[in-house]
Parts: structure tokens; C-alpha cells; sequence
């Protein structure tokens, strides 16, 4: 077993590691910029040293600040966590060069997935099917113009570098390319330093849905199931479910299958997740290979019943699976969503700043995976996720239930959240009946923004009218912020007694 | 005790009776317990319905929150004179525009002496990683407008809409 | 489908039933004491009513004012939770009255179960093995002595009317009889408004098993696999775990059909638990049933998969059973401790306030079931549980992990809480190895209370000193706790500011 | 900055340099931040080791809690006085003891005038439906103990020990 491990990122993932490591009786050791010294990751974790200033590029993205953190606290491993170095292969290899284990596959094999076009060489070796379209970087517009017209509009142009939907754009028509064409490419070199794209067919409503795999360095490559997360807004997934609601125990055989064929031929280890299209005739097509944890992997958790952080830390460790593909089980449905700091209503602004006050949800079948506390400023120098909220249940319409449920439960002043809009996501029909695509949300949004209130407006007036004028004539309010007693009182009674020294004679103060 | 108020831009006339733990909201009169759970959150029970109220201040008024319902309400107090609260009806007339949040003014999108629509771009604003359009929340003339490339505090004025 | 439910009750376990309904669509009504209306059983519910003053007696236990309340807000069903009134024949004889479902057994099955002699009369015919003793309530002192003498001492003397220990004394030879006679008969009558005890022959070292079962009104009586609730404090359940570390496969069979038997003879409807005692042979005794919900029921939902709060609602409304013995699985393992407002180190003295500071824990395999919130008092009238923390993992050790992970995140200032105590418990070899049984936890005490610190000593107190110091110093402070800003800043920067302005010549404010 | 402490029962000195983050007890040198989470609640690095540390005023001092331990600290301050901030470290001496939450005085098991045992058992208290015994926290004389039947309020004085 690994004895500490370096976890190189913040926010809640960090706090899912270190949660991870103290079940296991391994140290954790946390890093943070100076944005982050009182982020939850550095109060949860064993040890914690500074990287930097609050600038990702000067701290969390520093290799060679992380090697010296690793070096000082005396790591056996390191934790990439998503996003930030999780996916550079520069990171393992500084690793190896340092003598730590990395929590993740091989560098060589990073490289190979992390480049679409030579995963996509890699998918045609293992036999896995591919959306039509080119394998390489396109050199020039008159190439792209070339190729789209063979393939047939709609398309899809790529960063070969991409991930997330940044240097992605949808091309309907000839006349369009020319400016997708110089939108995608500069997106591209401007999130990732590589302006190179490549092009494929678009396919009309597909879903998107992705196999969990787990692979030791023993030569053991399972699947653990499949989740939809065709809730997406502008590429980003925002809502996450396993099982799919579409899928058959035969396309989950097949897909699972093909993920395995595909992690073998690239001699992967560690958790990875390889995504697919799938039309509404269940034909699947390969689209990338995220070689590292995903941000929605507490919902296979929640139906396999695997810790897959603690899976990763003893595959990195050498150890083999501890189960072969017919021991693993799917039991019941969960769900997840991301909450971020954003104003839905207001294009989804975001909206960091201090938490005023925090009410986590929880109670049977919810799981809140958070990065955050009462009191805590969110920064604005990163991602504005504040966690994922989870929940499972016998089937999908219990499991949605009781996210509803958590959803209405959950509370947050300070800062705006998007947890209302997912209420209304669950409750559209469209969405109970499981008739999802990847741009269902983008469509849908307005509709849901607009209307789709769950409280009816008469009693919330009501309600709202008495609080509010409650709260305009409290005239304890200003002691009761001091903290003076806290002893919560029926303000009606305390307005009372107001009123009663109101009616007596006695002069004002 | 009795008073006018308006919420989301309707009026109300409210009466209330603590004695009695009456509330009586434009004739409709109802058994009304209200108690305060932290500061501006509040556990209503109306005729026996149960409510989570938050309510904060925001622009001269309240914005108060039920459910994922919210609601803008502005209390006319004759009290409130006395005790120097703000009782203020301003929902037309000049608007002032601040940044939500620290940023940089990465364009612009009008002039200053422009006539401008409701819903009209005024300037995007980069937070976050994320580019953000800030639009007029009125018809009206831009009177001032901040300069492209700098960079703003939360809270201070982007835009001022008269 | 039922409609409308009035909970019968208040705290974490009102919280529960309000969730349940919440996720299938049920209205739920509270009710709540002057000492509780702030409660948090009465935000989450979607309707409330005032039964009267703080004591027990003058609200909850009113059975005329949970009628009227229930009438008032037009209720189909009520749901009596536990505790209170839940073992109480007369509250489902008035729902019966009114017309209204009550969500448990029959009067008739509750009263028959409630009498210990007669539910012995009755595992008796149903060939449920006993402990050797007396089934009838004994006259006196002398008879007891003469039986006492027969079955051979050790004894244990038992209120007929009991429950949770309360008038129950161990004898170990007959010179104790006299006093135990009078403090078992005093404690009963107290307790119960019952003076009669019996007596039965006392098991060295023996654990305590219990069986949970469901029955509809269609003759389908299903058993959930068992709970081991050993880890007791005077006979209170602290700790209770799915499955026993003792079970086997045989073992659950025997015991779940003997509890099903049982339940069939005695007409029994609806959720209910059939205890044993289990010896080191692996013999089984039966001890009572509890006709209502248990505290210790999520462990059960946690390695069933089942929501039993919604199948008791489905049950009361008419619902079939949608399964059968055979498709009940048991996956993994769940643990609970129960949180107490107390101070265990101050002989478990009571320690209700208000709760200034209050996170509560999550992340994988975590439930809390609680009914408190930052800012709430802890009534003075009521049983100190704050809630339950849950705990589920692959197996015993990792939901074992788990629950001691979320015990030490759990953080709560303004009272005092047993959590400490736990991670202890959780701590000691033979908890670990599962050498239980139900005095286990009385011998153990003493130790547990005086070492078994977790925490470093040297470290702590170092950090401690820096904590302690810069509180002392700090000018900054009341500011802060006025809310000012809220901005988290490091308090060794500001000191250092502080620092800088005491050396610069300013005169002193 | 310089100073002494006492931690339970064991005497500190303790030096710290803000400017260059380090603190030095006893002669030990440790690199150390510490940042504020809320009122009371500290989040410490030394060494890079993370604790989360409470404080709370107690008894004249500080109650201290990191991790499972708990810790009774005094800090000598000359400064203090200046504040009229309290730096007592009276240990021993007259010991009040206080009702720790409302309840009932059941039983006396002591009389006053009596000398008294630390651990001794001087009254038992009901509340929340349990039975409590209160114990002398030092040997000593009992100068005074509430009445048994009495009812009393959290803070109260129960006895007095001198």
C-alpha cells in the first residue's frame, strides 16, 4: 500500500482524495495557492504547503512547485484529481523521474489517448466505431471546406488538444465554415496552446454515454457500467446518470466490450473513462478517452458499490482488481448534478463570494461530494463548482426523487447557485421520460428559465410578504447578528412584545 | 398594526394582528407564526402551510426569497421616516449599473450619450475564465459607460442608464 | 396511494418520514410543541400544527390534539415514527376512529407484542426458541426468589410493559434479589405506569440480533436480514451494524424465518423488528418485537437497497410487497452510531444549548439522518439525539473507515456530542475483530473514556498554542463575529499587521 | 513577540516572528500559519502539519480542542492588563460549581460545613428525564449547596468548595 500521497489540485476532488486516503490509513498532502489557504482540501488533509500565487499557471499547474511539495512532505505518490495537470503526460513523467508513484495510467499511454487523432488509429485497431470523419489535423480552411462537403453537412469541427467543448464548433452549412472554421481554431490555441482541429459527421440528437473502465498493471482491464451525461450546456456536462435510462444489458455488453478492447491495445492502466455517441438506433461511436478520474464517477460508485478513488491508490500501488468482470453488480439508479456559483437567470453568471450560510442536504440515498463551508470565500481565480450532489435509489425515478428532494433542501446564502434550475430539469417530462441528447439542454434552457416554478406563487407571496415585513421592523435584528445569545424566538412574539412597548406610553429610544 | 406595501410591483395592504396571530393581506385573513432562524432566514407557518423565507436588502427595498420563487418588496412605513430607514419606491428614473463581481472590461459595446433599449449589450465584462455580456436594464440614455481593458472592483459602477 | 400524513413526532426521526413523503409525492404534516417551533421537522414538512406546551404529556403524547391537528389539515394516514405514542394501541384504535390509516400493525397485533408474557404465549406456538423463564408477571418478592432459585442465578427481572432498559436489573445471586425486586418494580411503574416484572434466566456474554421484517395485508411477510445492536451503554443501543460480524448464512435463515413465523401468527402488518439474543454457540433466544420503526433502520436500507419509511406508507395504503424473500439482496456493510448531546466524559451528562457551529459530514457511503441545524437550541424536554451518522462500504472495514472518516469531520460547537467517543469504539481491537456482545461497551467504558486518545499529543498541543495564542491576541476578532465582511483571511497575516502597528509610535486606541 | 503560557498544568515559552512565519516553543523552531475559519475556529499549519483547532473562553482562560485533545491554556500577557483583558491563573483556591443546564435538584448527598472529597458526590440533579451526580472538582470544605427539590437555571451556582 502507498504510505502518503501528494493530492496536486483543490476544491472538491482534493477533499474526495484526502477523503479517500484517511479510509485507507494513507497521509494526504494537500497543496495550495494563496488564493486557497483556507479552501476545505488544506483544513481535511494531513499536511498542506503552498504552491503559489492564486494564478492557476503560477501554482496548481507548476510541475516542477508540486515535485518540491512531494519531496518535502516525503510522497510515495501523487493524485492528479481532473482538470489543471491530470491529463499532462509531463506530470507522470516528472513522477517516474522523482520516484513517485502517479495515480493514473502511463505516460506513453496519455500521450497516445490524449491526441484524437491517434486515438482514433488506436479505436480502428481495437475494432471500436468511429463517427465518419478524418483522423488527422486539417491543415486549412480550404481542406476543411474539402472534406465537409465529402462527409456531408452537418459537422463537427474539433481541437485535436480539446476536451470540454472548448475549439468545438457545429458547422450546418457550407456558407458557415469559414467562421467556425476561425472561431474554433483560435479557441483552440487559446485553451490549449494547439490551434490544430480536425472534422467529423454530426450526428443528429445522438447521447452521450460513457464506459467506466479500471485496469491493473497485472494485465486485469474490467467496465464498470456505463453513465449518460447528455445533459450538457455548451458541451459541459451538468447533470450525470448511471444506468443510462437507454440502455440495454447488449449495448452495455457491447460498448463495455469495446472499451476494454480499446484500453487494452493502448495498454492502459488505472481508471479512465472512454466516451461514446450513440444514435437512437443504439449504434455507438468512439469519441475520446478521458485517462483519469472524471468528475462524475460518484455516480458508479453509487451502483456498483466500488470506491474507485480507493481502486486507483491500489492499482497505482501494484496491487490487482480484486474482482473480475462477472463479480461486478449494478444496483439501482443514481444521479448527479454540479452545483456551481452561477446565476442561471443571468446567463449564468458567475457568482463567487463569501458563503453567508450553508445548509448541506443529506438523509437516505443523497451524497454531497463538496469543496466548500459557511464562511468560505469562493475565489475567482478557478472553476466555480462547488460540488456534486449525488443520489441513488431503487430505480431512476427514486433516485430523481430524492435529488429533487436534496435539491429543495439544499440552502446557500452569500452567493447565487444553480440548484433551482435542476429542480426544474427534473421535472420536465421530457427529461422524466429519459428523452435526452447532447443538445437537449441548450434547447431547452429558455422554457426552463422562464417558467417551470415549483412553488406556487399566491402562498409564496404571502410567506414572503409577512417574512419581509418581519424582517423591515426587527428591531432585535441588529443584536441577534452579534450573535449576542442565539436563541432562535418566534419573531412573531418578539414583534409582539415590539408592539406592545409601541402602545405604552414611554419615550422612544 | 396596518400598511401598504408592493411586491413585484403590485400593491398590498396588510394588516396585522400579533395578538391574535392574524395577518390579513388585501382582506384575506389568515393564522399567521412566524420565527426567525438565523439572521434574514425565517420559518413561516401560514394557516398552517410552512414556508423557508430568506429576505435581504437590496436596492432601497428587499428582495425576499419563498421556495424558488422571489419576490422585490418595498414597504411604505410612516415609522420608518422616524427611524431613518429607507421606505424608497425608486424602481423607475436613473439606474445605476455595478459589477457583480471583480473583472476586467474586455468590451465595448456602446457610447456614452447613446440612447440604449432594455436587453441592449452595454459591455462584456471577463470573470472567472468567462466572458459575460452586461445589458441595459432599462430604455433610456447611457450616460456613463467604463473603458475598455480596465479593471473593476465588485460593485462599482459599469454603467449609468438615465 | 396515500395523500396527506401527519407525523406523529418530532426530530430527526419527523425529518425522515417528512423526506419519504417529499419523495413520493405525499403532503406531511408536523406537529410541534411550544419548545419546537423552530424545529426543524417543522421547516421541512409542508404543513404544521401547535399541540401544546413543551411537555411530552401536554403535546406529543396527546392523542386528542394529533386528531384534531390531523382533522384540521385534512390528513388520510399518520405516521407515528418512534417513541412517543408508536407503541401505544390507543393511537391506531383512534385513526381507526377518524378514518384516518394509521402506518404500523393493528391495534390488536400491538397490543398482543406488547405484552411480553403474550408475545412469548405466542413465539411459543410459532416454535421461536426463548430464554429460560417465566412468561406471567410474578406476584412478589417471594415468588421471585423461588424462581430465581429454579432456573439457577444469574437472572435478569424484566418490566412487563418495557423497553430500552428501564426496569430491567441484573441478579447475580439471591441476596441481591430484594433490592433488584424493588428498584426493577419502583423504575416499571415510573417508566411504564406498570409495576409488574418477570424474570428470566441471564446469558453470559450474549449479542444482541435483531431481525427486521415487513408484512402487507396481503399475507406476504418478508425478513431484511439482521442488525447486531451489541455495542449498548445500560442496555441503549449506541452502535448498530448490517450485516453482524457473527452471522452466517444458516444462522440469517433460521432467525428470518423464526421472525416471519412469528409475525404470521401474531396477524402482524406492516415494518417491524422480532429481537434475539444470540449465544457464542449460535443458539437464539427470542426477546421482544418492537411494533414500529427502529431507530437502527437505515443500516438495513443501506445493504438492502430499500426505502422502508416509503414501503411502510405503500404497506399502510394497501400497496402488495413489490418483491419477494428471494429477491431481497443483501450488498456490503452499514454502520450507525447514534449522536447524542452529552458529555461522555462527564458521566454522559446532558448537554442541550444552542449550536453555534455545525458541519455535517458526506461524501462516499455517508448518511446523516439528523434534526438539528447551526442555530437551533437543543430542547431541555426531550431525548438528546441530535441524529445519526450511517456508514456503508464493501465490507465491514470499510464502512467501519467510513463512519470514523465522517466522525471526524463531523464538527459541532455550542454543545457537547458523544462523537469523540466513537471514533474510540471504532478504534478498539475487539470492536474490530467484532468480539461483541451486550455488556461489551458498560466493561469497556472506563478504558475507552480515559485513553484512547487518537490524536498526537505533542502536535496538538503545538497547534493548540498557536490557536490559543493568536485568539488572544486577536483585535480583529469582534469585528469578525459581528459579520462585518465575512472575509476569511489568515490570521497570522493580520496578527503580523497588528504586530507592525504596535511598533509604529501611534498613540494606543 | 515573546511570551509564557501555561497548557495544562505545564509551563510554555513560546516566541513567534509573524514576519517570517515561524513560532518557536521551547526552543523548538517551526515553520507555522493560521488562518481563521470562523469565530473561534483556526486552521493551523505547522510544519506543514494541518490541524483544525477550536478556542473558546473558559474559566478565566482558554479551553483549547485540536483534534480528540482538549486543552486548559493561560497566556501570561503584560499587555493584557493594558486591555483589561483577563490573564488570571487561579487553578485552585474557591471553586464554584455551576448547574450545567436547567433542571431539578433531586437529592443532597453532602451537607455544608462538611469537608469533601475531590470526586465526592455533592447533589444529584435531574434533567432531560436522566439522573445526574454533581462531584466536588477539589477537597475542601463545603461552604454552600442548593436545596434539594429546588429547581434551577443553567449557570446557576449548584455548590461551593473552598
Amino acid at each position: 500500500m502507498l504510505k502518503k500521497i501528494l493530492i496536486a489540485n483543490r476544491g472538491e476532488i482534493a477533499v474526495r482524495i484526502a477523503r479517500a486516503c484517511r479510509e485507507l490509513g494513507v497521509r494526504s498532502v494537500a497543496v495550495y495557492s494563496d488564493a486557497d489557504r483556507a479552501s476545505l482540501h488544506v483544513r481535511v488533509a494531513d499536511e498542506a504547503y503552498a504552491v503559489g500565487p492564486a494564478p492557476s499557471r503560477e501554482s496548481y499547474l507548476r510541475i516542477d512547485k508540486l515535485m518540491d511539495a512531494a519531496r518535502r512532505a516525503g510522497c510515495d505518490a501523487l493524485h492528479p484529481g481532473y482538470g489543471f495537470l491530470a491529463e499532462n503526460p509531463e506530470l507522470p513523467r516528472a513522477c517516474a523521474a522523482n520516484g513517485i508513484a502517479f495515480i493514473g495510467p502511463s505516460p506513453e499511454a496519455m500521450e497516445l489517448l490524449g491526441s484524437k487523432t491517434a486515438a482514433r488509429q488506436l479505436a480502428a485497431r481495437a475494432g471500436v466505431p468511429m463517427v465518419p470523419g478524418v483522423q488527422d489535423p486539417i491543415e486549412n480552411l480550404q481542406d476543411a471546406e474539402r472534406i465537409a462537403r465529402e462527409l456531408g453537412y452537418p459537422v463537427l469541427l474539433k481541437a485535436v488538444a480539446g476536451g470540454g467543448g472548448k475549439g468545438m464548433r457545429l458547422v450546418n452549412a457550407a456558407g458557415e465554415m469559414p467562421a467556425a472554421w476561425r472561431d474554433a481554431s483560435s479557441e483552440a490555441l487559446n485553451a490549449f496552446g494547439d490551434g490544430r482541429v480536425y472534422l467529423e459527421r454530426y450526428l443528429d440528437r445522438p447521447r452521450h454515454i460513457e464506459i467506466q473502465i479500471l485496469a491493473d498493471h497485472h494485465g486485469n482491464t474490467v467496465y464498470l457500467g456505463e453513465r449518460e451525461c447528455s445533459v450538457q450546456r455548451r458541451h459541459q456536462k451538468v447533470i450525470e446518470e448511471s444506468p443510462s435510462p437507454f440502455m440495454t444489458p447488449e449495448l452495455r455488453r457491447s460498448m463495455g466490450e469495446a472499451a476494454v478492447r480499446l484500453a487494452r491495445e493502448a495498454r492502459y492502466t488505472n481508471a479512465g473513462t472512454v466516451e461514446f455517441l450513440v444514435d437512437a438506433d443504439r449504434n455507438f461511436y468512439f469519441l475520446e478517452v478521458n485517462t483519469r478520474l472524471q468528475v462524475e464517477h460518484p455516480v458508479t460508485e453509487m451502483v456498483t458499490g466500488l470506491d474507485l478513488v480507493k481502486l486507483q491508490i491500489r492499482i497505482a500501488g501494484g496491487e490487482s482488481l480484486p474482482f473480475a468482470q462477472e463479480n461486478i453488480v449494478l444496483r439501482g439508479h443514481a444521479i448527479e448534478c454540479r452545483l456551481y456559483a452561477e446565476d442561471p437567470v443571468n446567463n449564468f453568471f458567475p457568482s463567487p463570494g463569501t458563503i453567508v450560510s450553508y445548509r448541506a442536504p443529506s438523509g437516505p440515498g443523497i451524497r454531497l461530494d463538496d469543496g466548500v463551508y459557511p464562511g468560505f470565500t469562493v475565489p475567482t481565480e478557478y472553476d466555480p463548482m462547488l460540488g456534486k450532489l449525488i443520489a441513488a435509489g431503487q430505480d431512476r425515478a427514486e433516485a430523481v426523487a430524492r435529488l429533487e428532494r436534496a435539491l429543495e433542501e439544499f440552502s446557500i446564502t452569500g452567493i447565487k447557485t444553480n440548484a433551482q434550475l435542476f429542480v426544474r430539469i427534473l421535472r420536465d417530462p421530457e427529461f422524466v421520460r429519459g428523452e435526452l441528447f447532447t443538445r437537449w439542454l441548450d434547447e431547452r434552457l429558455p422554457q426552463l428559465i422562464a417558467g417551470g416554478y415549483t412553488t406556487e406563487e399566491g402562498a409564496a407571496e404571502d410567506a414572503a410578504i409577512l417574512a419581509g415585513m418581519l424582517h423591515h421592523f426587527s428591531a432585535a435584528r441588529a443584536d441577534h447578528a452579534n450573535g449576542a445569545d442565539g436563541q432562535t424566538q418566534s419573531a412573531w412574539k418578539r414583534d409582539a412584545r415590539r408592539e406592545q412597548l409601541d402602545r405604552s406610553p414611554q419615550p422612544r429610544r | 398594526m396596518k400598511l401598504d406595501l408592493r411586491i413585484n410591483g403590485a400593491k398590498r395592504s396588510v394588516e396585522f394582528d400579533t395578538a391574535r396571530r392574524e395577518v390579513t393581506i388585501d382582506g384575506r385573513k389568515m393564522v399567521a407564526d412566524a420565527a426567525e432562524i438565523s439572521s434574514g432566514a425565517y420559518s413561516i407557518l401560514l394557516d398552517g402551510q410552512s414556508f423557508e423565507v430568506s429576505v435581504e436588502a437590496s436596492g432601497g427595498g428587499l428582495l425576499v426569497r419563498a421556495g424558488d420563487r422571489e419576490f422585490q418588496m418595498q414597504i411604505f412605513d410612516p415609522r420608518s421616516w422616524r427611524r431613518g430607514r429607507s421606505g424608497s419606491i425608486e424602481l423607475e428614473g436613473r439606474q445605476e449599473i455595478v459589477a457583480p463581481m471583480p473583472g476586467k472590461i474586455v468590451r465595448v459595446l456602446a457610447t456614452p450619450g447613446e440612447k440604449v433599449e432594455a436587453g441592449q449589450g452595454l459591455l462584456v465584462i471577463e470573470a472567472m475564465k468567462m466572458q459575460n455580456e452586461i445589458r441595459s436594464p432599462k430604455s433610456g440614455t447611457l450616460e456613463r459607460l467604463a473603458r475598455e481593458g480596465n479593471t473593476v472592483r465588485a460593485g462599482e459602477i459599469l454603467a449609468v442608464v438615465t
